[in-house]
């Protein structure tokens, strides 16, 4: 824009959203580029790509590998940038019924499997179940284990689908004293209101990894993509880049987030 | 020029027929009773001509249109109508805003009216009523309130149903003066479904008699004093009807065959017919007197009752009948059940009607 | 526009291909609304006739708390019923969080407003003069109450159907006390926002088709018992 | 035994005194007419009376209880009392359902009343109605459907607001014959709003003449032909109602000097006062005549109105009287407009009463 | 229950030190819902009088489908108005998707069935003689329509309260459409979900205390206003 005020719109997942990140990240941006109006919409991965897909957005902000790449691989976005990481942790009952505290989380879910199909009203385990960025993880170790997912995970009595947010399946878990799988911002936010820990935090199966995709003005003609392209470069700038680094060390005593840009996408 | 003209009009309700091949017309400036006992089809009649329902058949002009047509202007219609309804009901608010309704409807100004309607109100016994809630007034009152909020309007015709059922006597007779006034000097043409009998005839130039179809319609002379049919006679509240076979004796003589006793009548019907005789025309005496009257019996007094204005006695002569006379001539007679008593009533005075049997 | 019809087709399709899953939760969904409606039915109705028939100061504000309560969120009544009966909560020990029990309870609480307002309303619409009859023709209170709401019953009618429309189409409290558990508290709407949030526009579309289909019979049925 | 005994009774509508210091006491089995004016408080003290509206100050006692006490059931005092309302309304459903209603919320079994039902409906004209909407019957059908409502639950005491007001003449007979009937056979105790006199003095053992306070209570033929007060003989009907100076000249006749007149009368009454005379209690003659009437005037007809039954003619003898006779003596007299004629009435025909001015 | 007590203080702290976040998501809920109000009603009562005053075939059916839409859900509306008006449905280049106006156009879309139905039942709490009264006294069918409304102006104005209830509390169209865009489109109950979401509990609560405070004051005028 050219002193005109233009609207930037990204749609991102609730979980990243509700971190905070983006706010600061936003009005640091804005006081670079005040004829830019940054607007986040908030909401499911699926969701969000959907929204991308009908050029409603200018770009999108998420964190699931497999549906980002279908995403560019339609047409829809241009190109994948990487921007930062972070664990998914495992976060449990204090008392560890499944006692997993230790194991790789493969085997963390393994035992899970194992001890829930024993004592399903001991050791349960709470999926997102929403085709969120971290459901998809969770399935995707499911399947690493030695368990069948369709016949002995899901629809077990001791395997709860929430179809929930973040959120909401951490405070469903908490009430039901079960395991979850959850993204290390949102647990970090909730953990005052929470009595489950975090026992598996570590490990090339939880690093969840976020990007940035612009959607294809080729596509989509009237998409903003100047913007885009100025939002993608602030946020794997240095600057940018530092902000995400520092956010949340002061509210939740560490870093929730590991800058990323210009690096190789990590592996462990 | 008729104003109203209403041809084979006739109503079905729930495959009754409520109404029945219905021919009326209705001169400009006339009043016209319509009278005729309860669930006999008044309010059925009115709400027609009011286009508040559809004849099933028939057809009505008003002002040479034909109303019951399809594109004509239901509203243009009923401006020049008013009704007041046998039920009056009220608008929310108060007795003002309900007598100014028909104004506002119209776009006319209403402050030029208000002198208007504080007269209207005054004339109708309400004066001081206006900022009343409406749904708080009494029987007689809500009704004048219907009078009102229509007269204000100035129909061209008015409906009126059962205008003064709630009303009492004094009430009655404001409402009635202006009725009259109101046909007397804006030629109001007026229906007025009553029940009340002398009211109709009081205020009517002519006279139906309505159940289901019209039994007879003429002056209210006509129709309270030879009344056409059995029906009429007994609703019109002749007494005396007795059946009988009637024989022409002379051109303007005939004898008619009671039960017990014959009587003589100037009628020129024969065979089986009612004949009736007014209470008031029969004439009794202690003594048999020589006079004109040629139907003279002798018998005796079965009843009396005082009504308050008129003595009505009960005579035995053979057949009964009933005879009016005032308090002073009762008094004076000295009657007692059981008196002895000659009764009278001229040829004339038999009313000869078709039976229907 | 073409997802609408598509969304069409898969409705029909789920319909009568009899998916288990939708029809378990097609039944749960009915079960839980149709009860909440019930149970609201049951305590609001009573407490109209006690506002209605009851001259008392503060009536009219009463009437505006009522009104004011059409607004209540979902996502408030989830909130609060959440504190009340989760483990730490008054009610924690009914266990009643998560399940569709305590779903009901919450839908119920959603509903009784709006159900009370408009049976109120209704029953402002009986003339006072068949009250009067009522009780001048020997009827005790309870029974005049009871004809009033005969002559009510149209309006009291559409103020259930209306509670049950609010129950069955609300997704606060179903997510925040119901959780979304499938094969267990999962209803439709719950489902719809599910789907929506993966992206799965039709299928959710087909679902709130499914969900409209119930209404409308539910509906029927309703206006079917009234009219006798 | 009083039945019925209203003390003081008061009622005030926004600051308008409706009902003023009302005393009434009722003899089980006794009907009591209440007659007044539109307005004048009927509606609002059988209301009071049916515990539907509370008096502003005063007591009523039912069989002996103080109804206006706070411990007493409403419901079990309603159970004896039936009221006919001024404006009949109906339940949603069809005849029978609104008959039976009584008969439900008493918690009696329906089914053995269905032939006592069927009667009344019979009774009351309306055989055949039961399964009819109730909601489209015509005003009178709803009127008798009203009656029945009430009638099956055989109240002890019956309050009836202007029951035959939408009833024509036959209707209002039958209606009349039940009341009659249930005073006689079933001893119910009656309290009737009319502003239909004939039918209050038809069928009462006692009248109140109400305008918002009882005015007179008594016989009704003490109250119709000895009105105790200007409005009491203005409403009732009486006609011939003079202003004048009354002197007593002997223990039993009194001279009353009008503005161009005077006339004798038997009471004792002295001052100002009111006179009236009932028109069918003066005499007419073509030419004077020996008789026993103290006053006798010369005069000239004025009018004539015929309204169907009585002719009604208008005298000027320095004074206007309106004198009734039948249309045969009417007809025999050949009167005209302008005729000459003589006037007569008896002292004792002649009513005194106090004047308020 | 401590957390109740919490919220409460904590709204009114929200209120009393005029958090500008709040005032103006507080404001931006009033314009939305207000308009979604009008619009509704704007729309919903003609036609409410049209229905009730022609007698049609179908009129049941009719007055059946828009009781069915009592149970619309607020997602499925948020989802067909999505198709409508996202860049690539029909009515794209209005570019009212994650906009106010676009939350508007839902919201209304969302409250006419109910705003229809309760009118309707108003109206026909209105007896059939004051109908006739006015005809017969001269009015044209539109001034007949007009004093029946006005006799009937408690019950549709009820109605009106409903809307703007439904309105006000819902969330689906309010995420689907607007997007919780801070700012721009964020109202109270899509604040409330996201804090919610977030775990703060009370801040939920007290912001559901504050939209029933705009509920009853918006309430109480309009029953000042149906008053005169
Ligand atoms: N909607 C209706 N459905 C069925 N029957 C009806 C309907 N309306 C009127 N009737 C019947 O039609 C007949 C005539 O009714 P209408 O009201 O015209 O009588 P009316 O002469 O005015 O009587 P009243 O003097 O008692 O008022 C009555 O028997 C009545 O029951
Ligand atoms: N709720 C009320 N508020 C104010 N005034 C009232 C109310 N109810 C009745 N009134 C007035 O009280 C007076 C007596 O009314 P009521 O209905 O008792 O008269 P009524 O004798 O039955 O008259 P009618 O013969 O016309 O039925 C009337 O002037 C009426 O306007
Ligand atoms: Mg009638
Ligand atoms: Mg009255």
């Amino acid at each position: 824009g050219y002193g005109q005020a233009q609207t930037l719109k990204i749609a991102t997942t609730t979980s990243l959203e509700d971190t905070g990140l983006l706010t600061v990240l936003e009005s640091e941006y804005e006081k670079k580029y005040p004829n830019v109006d940054v607007q986040f919409i908030a909401a499911g991965t699926g969701q969000a790509l959907e929204y991308g897909k009908k050029g409603d957005v200018d770009l999108v902000m998420v964190h699931a590998k497999t549906s980002e790449e279908k995403f560019i691989a339609d047409g829809f976005g241009t190109n994948r940038t990487i921007f930062a990481y972070n664990y998914f942790y495992i976060v449990g009952p204090a008392t560890d019924p499944a006692n997993i505290n230790g194991s790789n989380a493969t085997s963390a879910f393994s035992k899970i499997g194992t001890a829930g199909a024993a004592n399903p009203t001991e050791v349960m385990f709470v999926s997102r179940g929403d085709n969120s960025g971290t459901n998809t993880r969770e399935l995707q170790i499911w399947n690493k284990t030695d368990l069948n997912y369709t016949t002995e995970v899901q629809g077990q009595p001791w395997y709860i689908e929430s179809g929930k947010g973040m959120g909401d399946t951490l405070i469903l878990a908490n009430e039901k004293s079960a395991y979850t799988l959850s993204d290390s911002g949102t647990y970090l936010a909730f953990k005052g209101n929470l009595t489950l820990t975090a026992i598996v935090t570590q490990g090339k199966d939880l690093l969840n990894i976020y990007s940035l995709i612009p959607v294809n003005p080729a596509k989509f003609p009237d998409v903003n993509s100047e913007d885009a392209q100025s939002w993608i470069a602030f946020v794997t700038s240095a600057e940018g880049q530092k902000i995400i680094g520092d956010y949340g060390v002061d509210k939740y005593g560490q870093q929730l987030f590991i800058p990323i840009a210009g690096q190789p996408e990590p592996t462990s | 020029m008729h104003l109203l003209e209403i041809q084979n009009l006739t109503k079905i309700y729930e495959g009754k027929k409520v109404l029945d091949d219905i021919d009326l017309h209705l001169k400009k400036g006339t009043t016209l009773g319509l009278i005729g006992p309860t669930g006999c089809g008044k309010t059925t009649l009115l709400r027609i001509i009011d286009l508040l329902d559809l004849p099933s058949s028939g057809k009505i002009f008003f002002d040479g249109i034909d109303i019951t047509a399809s594109n004509v202007k239901d509203m243009d219609i009923r401006r020049r109508i008013g009704m007041v309804f046998q039920k009056p009901i009220v608008f929310k608010g108060t007795v003002y805003d309900n007598i100014r309704y028909g104004l506002k409807v119209r776009g006319k100004n209403e402050d030029s009216y208000e002198t208007e309607i504080f007269k209207l109100l005054d004339s109708l016994g309400l004066a001081g009523y206006e900022e009343r809630d409406a749904s708080t007034l009494s029987g007689g009152e809500t009704q004048r309130i219907a009078l009102a909020r229509v007269l204000i309007t100035e129909p061209d015709l008015l409906l009126l149903d059962e205008p003064t059922a709630n009303l009492d006597p004094l009430s009655t007779e404001k409402i009635e003066k202006l009725i009259a006034e109101l046909s007397k000097k804006k030629h109001t043409t007026i229906i007025m479904a009553t029940h009340n009998l002398i009211q109709g005839q009081k205020l009517s130039d002519q006279i139906a008699i309505l159940n289901k179809k019209i039994f007879q319609m003429g002056t209210p002379e006509e129709v309270f004093l030879k009344p056409a049919h059995k029906f009429v006679a007994e609703f019109v509240g002749v007494r005396n009807v007795k059946k009988g076979t009637a024989t022409q004796l002379e051109p303007d003589l005939t004898l008619i065959k009671l039960r017990k006793i014959n009587i003589y009548s100037i009628s020129h019907l024969e065979g089986l017919v009612y004949a009736s005789i007014r209470p008031e025309d029969i004439t009794l005496s202690k003594m048999k007197v020589i006079s004109s009257a040629l139907n003279e019996f002798k018998g005796n007094v079965k009843g009396i009752v005082d009504n308050g204005g008129l003595i009505e006695i009960e005579v035995d002569v053979g057949e009964d009948f009933t005879v009016h006379m005032t308090r002073k001539s009762f008094l004076d007679m000295e009657l007692t059940v059981g008196s002895e008593v000659w009764l009278q009533f001229k040829a004339s005075a038999v009313n000869v009607f078709e039976c229907e049997c | 526009m073409s997802e609408i019809i598509n969304a069409f087709f898969q409705a029909i399709n789920l319909i009568v291909s009899l998916d288990p899953e939708v029809i378990e939760i097609t039944l749960r969904t009915m079960f839980i609304s149709l009860s909440s409606t019930f149970f609201a039915a049951l305590i609001a109705i009573p407490l109209a006739s006690l506002i209605h028939f009851n001259k008392f100061r503060g009536k009219r504000s009463v009437m505006n708390v009522i009104q004011t309560l059409y607004s209540l969120p979902t996502v408030l009544v989830g909130l609060l019923v959440f504190l009340l009966i989760s483990k730490s909560g008054p009610l924690g020990n009914l266990s009643l969080l998560f399940t569709p029990g305590g779903m009901i309870l919450g839908q119920t609480i959603l509903v009784i407003p709006t159900v009370i307002g408009f049976s109120i309303i209704g029953l402002r619409g009986v003339k006072e003069e068949i009250k009067e009859l009522a009780l001048s023709l020997g009827a005790s209170n309870l029974q005049t109450v009871t004809t009033i709401m005969g002559e009510a019953k149209y309006a009291l009618l559409g103020a259930i159907i209306l509670g049950f429309g609010r129950a069955i189409s609300e997704v606060g409290v179903a997510l925040m006390i119901g959780g979304n558990i499938r094969g267990y508290t999962r209803v439709i709407t719950t489902t719809m926002s599910l789907e929506t949030q993966k992206g799965n526009v039709e299928l959710s579309i087909a679902l709130g088709i499914i969900l409209l289909s119930i209404a409308l019979i539910v509906n029927l049925i309703l206006n079917q018992v009234q009219e006798r």
